[in-house]
């Protein structure tokens, strides 16, 4: 097993796991924290995918920013443990068996699909991920979008404003 | 790196979230819940990326094959960042009207 | 030109009618207006030719065109309509009603729809016009009815516009199974269509036309409504519109899928005549006279609709001659029932008797009409009956015998509701005072004559349709 | 004069109009006159038409007035028909009609005016319908006079509509003449099916290609509607029913014409009856059924329009007897006679209820004689006629459909003979009960007791001189030289009619007459002496009873047909139609409505479920997407 | 890219006009201009000539449906914004953003009208919700709004997730994310195939197709009156645009499992439309149901991906938004919004009452209506591609059924009688229901005068 692999299943086991307890854990705050755990996994492999630009970007906006405006608002509300009832068990118990049919198909459909039987992700090399040819692409073919995007913030920004300004 | 892996890993992350979905009932939480998803939509993209840029590569090692992957993953991330702006928004304001964020006490509208 | 003539008149001063404020200047608007497109109508009767038709350009995407034309089935039944309508204005001319500018704006609205209908000779123009006919009835019923009239007109609405969508369905279907992709009847008439298809498309049509004529099992609308829709608009439903579907199948239904036609026959017609002696029986003891006039209307409709797939030439024509006869008689026993409930308040036979007594004239008229609804000879729906009671005879023996059955049961419905109402001794004697008024007198006597010119001297009328007969006869064949 | 035949109907068509019309404003004398000058004037073309016609070698003719019914296959000519057998009717109906009419001009008398010109205009109305019944050239127009007749008899019937048990009879009439109708209508169908015309030339001409079924089907339904028509077995309630018209209503219409309208019709058609034995026999057995049948119950009823009622019952089986054995001349020779004796005995019936002021039960008359004696005199040979004593007219027309029931079945004969005494049985206990003895009404009735005005008189003189004379038209061989004049005149329009009665020697025929004369004088006598004595008054018991409750065949027909209809006719309001039919259409509604309320429910309000439902779906879309057509693969969709 | 551009520009015009005028009702003349002059320039677009010279390729495609059909999107928000101008005043207490968010929505109208590339889909389609999340909520201190932004911000951000765990799934499969080119050769897989689905099951949440509704009537009930009405027509319909682009492009491909993919979910959204509607006695929670029975008609448009599927979708666009939009404008001047609300009004209120009559008798498909036609094209498109004409069959069942519930509307205001409580209207609101109504009846007799934009 290379360094690679340990790497691969570390990072996934580690993903896998914090994900299920951000679920598991009762109290918000721990959730918040078990997710910015998966994101830094996340970001981990992107670094074994040498997308090193996102993994940055992904630990700075979302492990960074918004994880940090959830845990912002959860202390703000002063939610813990207790201030959440709990779901009927045998709400939960739908709720999971649902999505496991939903992982189960979904994996038995894509393991017959062709194209990515034999296909691997390059590991290491590559350098599409870096911020130069990103920044390339980013500003010359995908302009359009995203200054497009330009109004998706504004109209977010007007929404938090409208929303959040106190009448 | 199979890309099997990758996809297995993602569609898992992803129904975790939607797990998470289902069975909490705080806002807020299945709204991380939904962030996870995007993480592993995230990830699934990468992965993809990197396997076209590998097959381009075979061929031309200059190709940017795959990078569009990469840029999308970018914008998703945009978007999701205006998307918690606005989802956090609405949470403090529900929070403000009846002090709580429990999902099971929005049945004002039904039938 | 005339056809459009036809629609235009009663369109226009329909939607006029509606801003007229004054309750006289609208029944005399309306009346005129009626006059006027009666006049046109009549002037038709003597035309040939180009007069008789318009094509104009509609709806080029679609391949549909405004296109109408008068053949001797659609005069008759634009006549039908045309005489109609002034009949029904002048008899009901002392009746009062809420808003009766729209009373009458809709009143109109409706005759343009059935005069559209009639005259169309675009299977897409025809289904618009099938429901224009329809909207503005629902609104009359529903507005100036009785009682239980908005549960009631709702359902005759939901049932008469599922069979339309229903017959839209197969307009699309035979649409697209054209050579051009057009509505035109010529079109249409030649249709390629596979056993199955011809086979499903059939019912799809059928139903909407079996809804509206209404044939059994689907009737049961019918009494409701005419009970509770006001008497004018009874008139009109009963006397024209449940024309609409007979008139349908033999313009569209039988042409188009003549082989369908064919083998669906027996079916039909078992339903028909099985609907014939049903309402007969359900008449006998009605307690209403709208509602016994309503179901021996099913029964005489069962008749026409059991004849027309005969696919003989005298059944067919018999149906045509019998969509006027019965219009007519049934709108000269609506009149006298209108009458009798305006001025008594009641329609019931227990709470009637000795009318002739009261209203000497008007005893005649009814008793008049009462026979002329069952066919008696020398009143115009013998000729009607007979032609048709022939073919569906020369189809099957059995049929024609069990369907003859009703005539006699006819007899005894009809008679049951004369003797109950105008013999016998006067009920309530003190209230009971019966003004007919002159206008109604006249009306009926129009009508009387008219029973009686083409029950003794059918023939101007056979030879007029007899074309339209050879037409559909040979595309039948 | 044959080209003006027109006009007889015509007549009679214009005094309905202006009696129709007119009754109102004119004056009852005015109607009076004009009601009956317009059967005179159809009666005098008819007499015209009928020397025409007596002429030799005369070929019937066809006078087309227009086209009627004409469509592609086939056409319906509204035409008359001008031959020996409807010139012989067109006599009968006009001649007996004008009597009644002139009758009725005072019979009617009381009547308002505007009553008054309704009944002259129904009364001229159905001699109008009873002309176009003879005259008509095919079966259609026949049957328009059929049913015109029918409308009329219904009409008059119920002419005083106040009461309803009179409207109740007129309906009842009226309902089983359309049973009979339906018959003659189907008939009249299967012929024109067959061959595409209705005209009695083309019919009987081309009668020879009917197959043994289809006549013998045609003949069959053709003698359903006669058996409406003329009141025979199963259909003859109607007519003792009918007697609550006025009085010359049914000596016109119940006794002289519409019933016999039902014998015109099979003597029309005899061509087609001769080609269908099977018929022939049930015709005769039902004619004879009805004759004994009927001639029973008229024993014992009291009121004297149902005794003569059920008389003209049995005489009309009378003549179906004489048409099932072939005895066609014989028929119709017995409706011309039974025409002038049964109209008398109707005229008389109602001279006599005329003076005793609306009273009808015989139970309370007897002794008019001497009140009353023209009417007397009149009514006492016209019961001599029906009785069939000679040498009264009954006697010659009974005599033949006798001898031809003999020559064709010995026990047609016996019944036949026998319901002949019961026949005059009956006549002479309502004879004896109406005029002889004392009077047993009030003292009141005996007081206004008086003979009637000469208006009724006349006429019944007149009937009387035509009963004692009319039967010699048709003497038979066996005595007379210049035998069946009726029979010779008759000929071209009937087929081998002439065997049968000629066959028989004439000591047979002899022998034959005896008998029956025999029966008939010894009835006369024990029932002369019965009732004269001792008037019948109780009521009936035992055998009596059935026969006075008319074997309680009313209740028969209501128990078995009326109420069972009427029953499915609730049946099917009350049940079928609401629950079954409407309960579907409106079950539907609720479904609609039900299923609504039911998915509403999934709406429940919580973000959980709602996702929960989405994730299910889901998973049952991507399963029904990729195994869902057995676990193909689903690239075979995607190969293009 | 007029549309896109000049309405992201408008938009910001609008946020500005919040901060320099204070005049509320001026926004609304404003906003009206302003749209308008986005219809010509959308129009000028149309015609060939547009005021941008921007190298779309590979993301956006203008061709004349999609420019008619922002046509449409545009004129209808005009109208809405001139009829319910003053409602959207008293919806919250920051109009002149409402109205920038409005015109952001517009905007978004504009990308998932032309998209070429699934990123534009997946940013056109953010676009057009995040501002809904937020006008759903705009009326702050109703509980039911707030919860209804809630749900729908919640269920719409998790319907995103799936979309995009699609897309990835398409671009794993062809590497790009062009729409033409997202099967690599016509080589597709199951992963394609799959991340099909998974889009379209997050586009029929869009468009609440069942069952995937489930937000719609708590949404729809929950937000103030006006801002449903534009949720519920203009932006409904786009993402129908949207949707048909998607199919055109790529999902027809699947051949008999996609016919019978939406066939399902056409007969399930009818189903739950219909007969949940029927129920109802709140108008406004009516017209929610209504909604998503209409959805599913349009629905047929993607099962028959043709011609007359096109034209009908175009005119279904029309005819639905602008009826709908006429009923909201009068169900938001009224006090009770259930039927008995309606009782009488066409005593107090003739011409209104009769209006409405008209957009009813639209929405239920009566012919000399344009909703009629709307629904000919559509099914007529369904039947033209020769397949499951039993589908069109239940369609016209439900059609049936719908005009039960549309007709309560129509008998409680024609044939009842009650004391209706309407906040005074202006006789201009008046006219331009008149307009409205005359718009939908000269669709109704000649529906060409629409569609024949789409050929010159």
């Amino acid at each position: 097993m290379s360094t690679t692999e340990i790497l691969f299943w570390f990072l996934s086991a580690l993903a896998l796991v914090s994900a299920t307890m951000v679920l598991i854990s009762k109290n918000p705050v721990h959730s918040i924290l078990w997710l910015i755990i998966v994101f830094f996994a996340i970001s981990g492999h992107y670094v074994l995918l040498n997308a090193q630009f996102l993994a940055i970007v992904n630990l700075i906006v979302y492990a960074g920013a918004i994880m940090v405006l959830f845990l912002f608002v959860v202390m703000l509300m002063n939610l813990n443990s207790d201030s959440e009832p709990q779901k009927n068990s045998r709400f939960k118990v739908a709720g999971t068996i649902a999505g496991g049919c939903l992982m189960l198909i979904m994996i038995d459909v894509i393991r017959d699909a062709g194209e990515v039987q034999n296909a691997k992700a390059l590991v290491k090399v590559g350098n599409i991920g870096l911020i130069k040819n990103l920044g390339m692409a980013l500003f010359k073919d995908y302009v359009i979008p995203f200054e497009i995007s330009s109004v998706l913030f504004l109209s977010a920004m007007v929404g938090a404003v409208v929303i959040g300004k106190k009448d | 790196m199979p890309i099997t892996y990758y996809i297995v890993l993602s569609i898992v992350l992803f129904c975790i979230g939607v797990v998470g979905v289902l069975t909490r009932r705080n806002a807020i939480i299945i709204f991380m819940c939904v962030e996870l998803m995007l993480n592993a939509v995230n990830l699934l993209l990468v992965a993809f990326s990197k396997m076209h840029n590998g097959v381009a590569m075979a061929k031309d090692p200059a190709s940017t094959v795959g990078i569009d992957g990469q840029l999308f993953v970018f914008f998703i991330m945009v978007v999701a960042a205006a998307e918690v702006c606005v989802g956090l928004s609405i949470i403090v304001m529900v929070y403000r009207n009846t002090h709580s964020v429990d999902v099971n006490f929005l049945n004002r509208l039904k039938n | 030109m005339i056809p459009v003539l036809l629609i235009v008149i009663p369109l226009v001063t329909g939607l006029i009618s509606f801003f007229l404020k004054e309750e006289r200047s609208a029944k005399a608007f309306a009346l005129l207006s009626s006059v006027a497109t009666l006049a046109v109508s009549l002037i038709s009767l003597f035309q040939s030719g180009d007069s008789l038709s318009t094509d104009a350009s509609w709806l080029p995407m679609l391949g549909s065109r405004f296109s109408v034309s008068l053949d001797g089935m659609g005069k008759i039944l634009t006549l039908l309509t045309a005489v109609s309508f002034p009949i029904i204005f002048a008899a009901t001319y002392n009746n009062k009603y809420k808003s009766p500018n729209a009373f009458y704006g809709f009143m109109l609205l409706t005759q343009a729809g059935l005069m559209g209908v009639f005259c169309a000779m675009d299977l897409f123009l025809f289904y618009f016009f099938w429901e224009l006919a329809l909207i503005p009835a629902y609104f009359l019923c529903s507005k100036w009815g009785g009682e239980k009239r908005i549960p009631v007109t709702f359902k005759f609405f939901v049932y008469t516009f599922l069979g339309s969508l229903l017959m839209l369905v197969g307009i699309l279907f035979v649409y697209f199974k054209t050579p051009d992709h057009s509505f035109a009847i010529s079109s249409l008439y030649n249709l390629a269509l596979t056993y199955g298809e011809e086979s499903f498309i059939f019912w799809l049509f059928f139903i909407a036309f079996a809804i509206k004529m209404p044939v059994f099992p689907f009737h049961t609308w019918q009494p409701d409504t005419y009970e509770q829709a006001p008497t004018a608009v009874t008139m009109v439903l009963s006397g024209i519109m449940v024309k609409m579907g007979v008139f349908a199948v033999i313009r569209w239904l039988l042409p188009m899928f003549p082989g369908a036609s064919e083998r669906m026959a027996d079916i039909v017609m078992i339903l028909a005549v099985t609907g014939m002696i049903y309402a007969s029986l359900i008449a006998i003891r009605q307690d209403d006279m709208k509602r016994l006039v309503a179901y021996s209307s099913i029964a005489h409709i069962g008749l026409m609709a059991a004849s027309m797939f005969t696919g003989s030439a005298s059944g067919i024509q018999g149906v045509i001659f019998q969509m006027f006869a019965h219009g007519i008689n049934i709108i000269g026993l609506w009149i006298v029932i209108d009458v009798i409930e305006q001025q008594l308040g009641t329609r019931k036979f227990s709470e009637l008797g000795g009318l002739a007594q009261k209203a000497p004239v008007l005893a005649i008229m009814f008793v008049i009409m009462s026979f002329a609804n069952i066919a008696l000879p020398l009143t115009n729906s013998f000729v009607g009956e007979f032609l048709m009671f022939n073919s569906v005879f020369n189809y099957s023996i059995v049929l024609g015998a069990v369907a003859c059955i009703s005539i006699i049961l006819a007899a005894v419905y009809t008679l049951w509701m004369v003797q109950k109402v105008f013999y016998g001794e006067v009920a309530n004697e003190d209230r009971v005072v019966l003004n007919v008024p002159i206008n109604t007198q006249l009306m009926l006597a129009v009508l009387v004559a008219v029973v009686l010119f083409f029950g003794i001297y059918p023939q101007p009328m056979i030879n007029l349709t007899s074309e339209t007969v050879t037409k559909i006869i040979a595309q039948i064949k | 004069m044959s080209k003006f035949v027109y006009l007889v109907p015509l007549f009679p068509l214009i005094g309905f109009l202006i009696n129709g019309l007119g009754r109102k404003s004119l004056s009852k004398s005015l109607i009076g006159l004009i009601g009956s000058a317009v059967i005179l004037a159809s009666f005098a073309v008819s007499l015209g038409i009928f020397f025409q016609v007596k002429q030799e070698g005369f070929q019937p003719q066809v006078i087309h007035l227009f086209d009627f019914i004409k469509v592609q296959s086939f056409n319906i000519p509204f035409a008359f028909q001008v031959d020996q057998l409807s010139s012989l009717f067109l006599l009968i109906i006009t001649g007996v009609g004008f009597l009644i009419h002139v009758y009725s001009t005072s019979y009617m008398h009381n009547e308002e005016p505007q009553h008054y010109g309704r009944y002259f205009a129904y009364l001229n109305l159905f001699v109008f319908s009873m002309l176009l019944l003879v005259l008509g050239a095919n079966y259609v127009i026949m049957f328009i006079g059929w049913e015109g007749v029918g409308l009329c008899s219904y009409l008059l019937i119920g002419f005083w509509f106040k009461n309803n048990n009179y409207n109740y009879a007129a309906r009842k009439a009226f309902v089983m003449n359309r049973i009979g109708d339906v018959g003659f209508l189907l008939a009249v169908f299967w012929i024109l099916a067959k061959l595409g015309t209705v005209s009695y030339g083309d019919v009987f001409a081309r009668a020879s290609t009917f197959s043994t079924f289809d006549v013998t089907a045609i003949t069959m339904l053709l003698f359903v509607g006669a058996m409406g028509k003329s009141a025979q077995i199963p259909l003859y309630t109607w007519l003792p029913d009918a007697m609550a018209g006025p009085t010359p209503v049914s000596a016109l219409i119940h006794a002289a014409t519409m019933v016999t309208a039902g014998i015109y019709m099979i003597v029309r058609s005899n061509v087609l009856y001769t080609m269908a034995p099977t018929t022939m026999t049930v015709v005769a057995v039902v004619g004879l059924a009805t004759a004994f049948l009927a001639a029973t119950i008229a024993l014992k009823q009291n009121d004297i329009k149902k005794v003569l009622a059920y008389s003209t019952v049995s005489q009309l089986g009378y003549m179906f007897l004489g048409l099932g054995v072939g005895a066609y001349t014989g028929a119709v020779f017995h409706v011309m006679t039974h025409a002038f004796f049964k109209a008398l005995l109707f005229l008389g019936a109602g001279s006599v209820i005329h003076a005793m002021g609306n009273e009808q039960d015989i139970r309370s008359m007897g002794g008019l004689k001497k009140y009353m004696p023209i009417t007397h005199i009149t009514f006492l040979l016209a019961c001599l006629a029906i009785a069939g004593i000679p040498p009264f007219s009954g006697f010659f027309s009974k005599d033949e459909i006798l001898a031809a029931a003999y020559e064709h079945n010995k026990v047609l004969w016996l019944i036949g003979a026998i319901t002949a005494g019961l026949t005059a049985f009956y006549m002479f206990r309502l004879y004896v009960m109406t005029f002889l003895g004392g009077f047993r009404g009030t003292h009141d009735q005996e007081h206004h007791l008086h003979e009637s005005p000469s208006a009724m008189t006349i006429p019944l003189i007149i009937l009387a001189v035509l009963s004692v004379v009319g039967g010699f038209v048709g003497i038979p061989e066996a005595f007379a030289h210049n035998a069946h004049a009726l029979e010779h005149f008759l000929s071209p329009v009937i087929v081998k009619s002439t065997e049968t009665a000629h066959a028989l020697d004439t000591g047979t025929e002899y022998m034959l007459m005896a008998i029956s004369v025999g029966l008939a004088v010894i009835a006369i006598i024990y029932a002369w002496t019965r009732f004269s004595k001792k008037p019948e008054i109780a009521e009936a018991e035992g055998a009596g009873k059935l026969l006075a409750n008319k074997w309680y065949v009313d209740e028969l027909y209501d128990k078995v047909i009326a109420n069972p209809l009427v029953a499915l006719g609730g049946f099917l309001k009350n049940v079928i139609e609401k629950s079954g039919i409407d309960g579907i259409v409106n079950g539907v509604g609720r479904g609609v409505n039900y299923a609504g309320r039911q998915m509403r429910l999934m709406q429940s309000g919580q973000v959980g479920n709602y996702i929960l439902l989405m994730v299910l779906s889901m998973v049952l879309m991507i399963i029904l997407v990729f195994y869902g057509n057995n676990l193909n693969p689903v690239l075979k969709y995607f190969s293009k | 890219m007029n549309t896109i551009i000049l309405s992201a520009i408008f938009g910001v015009v609008m946020m500005f006009s919040g901060i320099f005028i204070h005049n509320r009702s001026a926004y609304k003349n404003i906003s009206s201009a302003a749209l308008l002059l986005l219809l010509v320039f959308n129009i000028f677009e149309s015609q060939g000539s547009s005021l941008f010279n921007i190298n779309t390729t590979n993301f956006l495609h203008f061709n004349k449906f999609g420019l008619l059909f922002n046509s449409i999107c545009i004129f209808s928000t005009l109208i809405y914004v001139m009829l319910s101008g003053r409602e959207i005043e008293k919806a919250g207490n920051n109009t002149a953003e409402a109205h920038a968010l409005i015109f952001f929505v517009l905007c978004g109208i504009g990308i998932v009208t032309s998209y070429t590339n699934l990123l534009m889909l997946f940013i056109g389609i953010e676009i057009l919700s995040i501002p809904l999340y937020i006008l759903t909520g705009s009326d702050k201190k109703n509980l039911k709004g707030n919860e209804a932004a809630l749900k729908y911000f919640l269920m719409g951000s998790f319907s995103t997730g799936i979309m995009l765990m699609g897309i990835a799934m398409l671009y794993g499969s062809g590497g790009t994310f062009m729409l033409e080119n997202v099967v690599k050769n016509g080589i597709v897989s199951y992963l394609s195939a799959l991340g099909m689905v998974l889009i379209f099951i997050a586009l029929c949440f869009k468009v609440s197709a069942a069952p995937f509704h489930f937000w719609t009537p708590d949404v729809y009930d929950g937000a103030p009156a006006v801002i449903t009405s534009f949720m519920a027509t203009v932006v409904k319909v786009a993402g129908f645009a949207a949707f048909i682009r998607l199919i055109e492009g790529r999902l027809g491909s699947m051949g008999s499992q996609t016919d019978r993919l939406i066939a399902i979910v056409i007969i399930l959204t009818l189903a739950f439309g219909n007969l949940t509607a029927v129920f109802q006695q709140s108008v406004k929670r009516m017209l929610a149901y209504s909604s998503i029975a209409q959805a599913g008609f349009m629905l047929f448009s993607l099962f028959a991906v043709n011609d007359a599927a096109k034209e009908g979708l175009l005119l279904y666009a029309a005819a639905y938004s602008l009826a709908t939009i006429g009923i909201f404008a009068v169900l938001a001047k009224m006090d009770d919004m259930t039927l008995e609300g309606f009782n009488g009004l066409s005593k107090s209120q003739p011409l209104i009452a009769a209006l409405l009559a008209i957009f009813l008798l639209s929405l239920a498909g009566i012919p000399l209506t344009a909703g009629f036609f709307a629904k000919f094209y559509m099914l007529s498109a369904v039947v033209k591609t020769g397949k499951y004409l039993g589908l069109v069959i239940i369609g016209v069942l439900f059609a049936a059924v719908s005009a039960y519930y549309y007709f309560k509307v129509i008998q409680a205001m024609y044939f009842k009688d009650g004391n209706v409580v309407l906040a005074p209207v202006t006789a201009r609101f008046k006219y331009l229901l008149l307009f409205v109504a005359a718009l939908i009846v000269v669709l109704g007799v000649y529906p060409n005068a629409l569609l024949s934009f789409l050929y010159f």
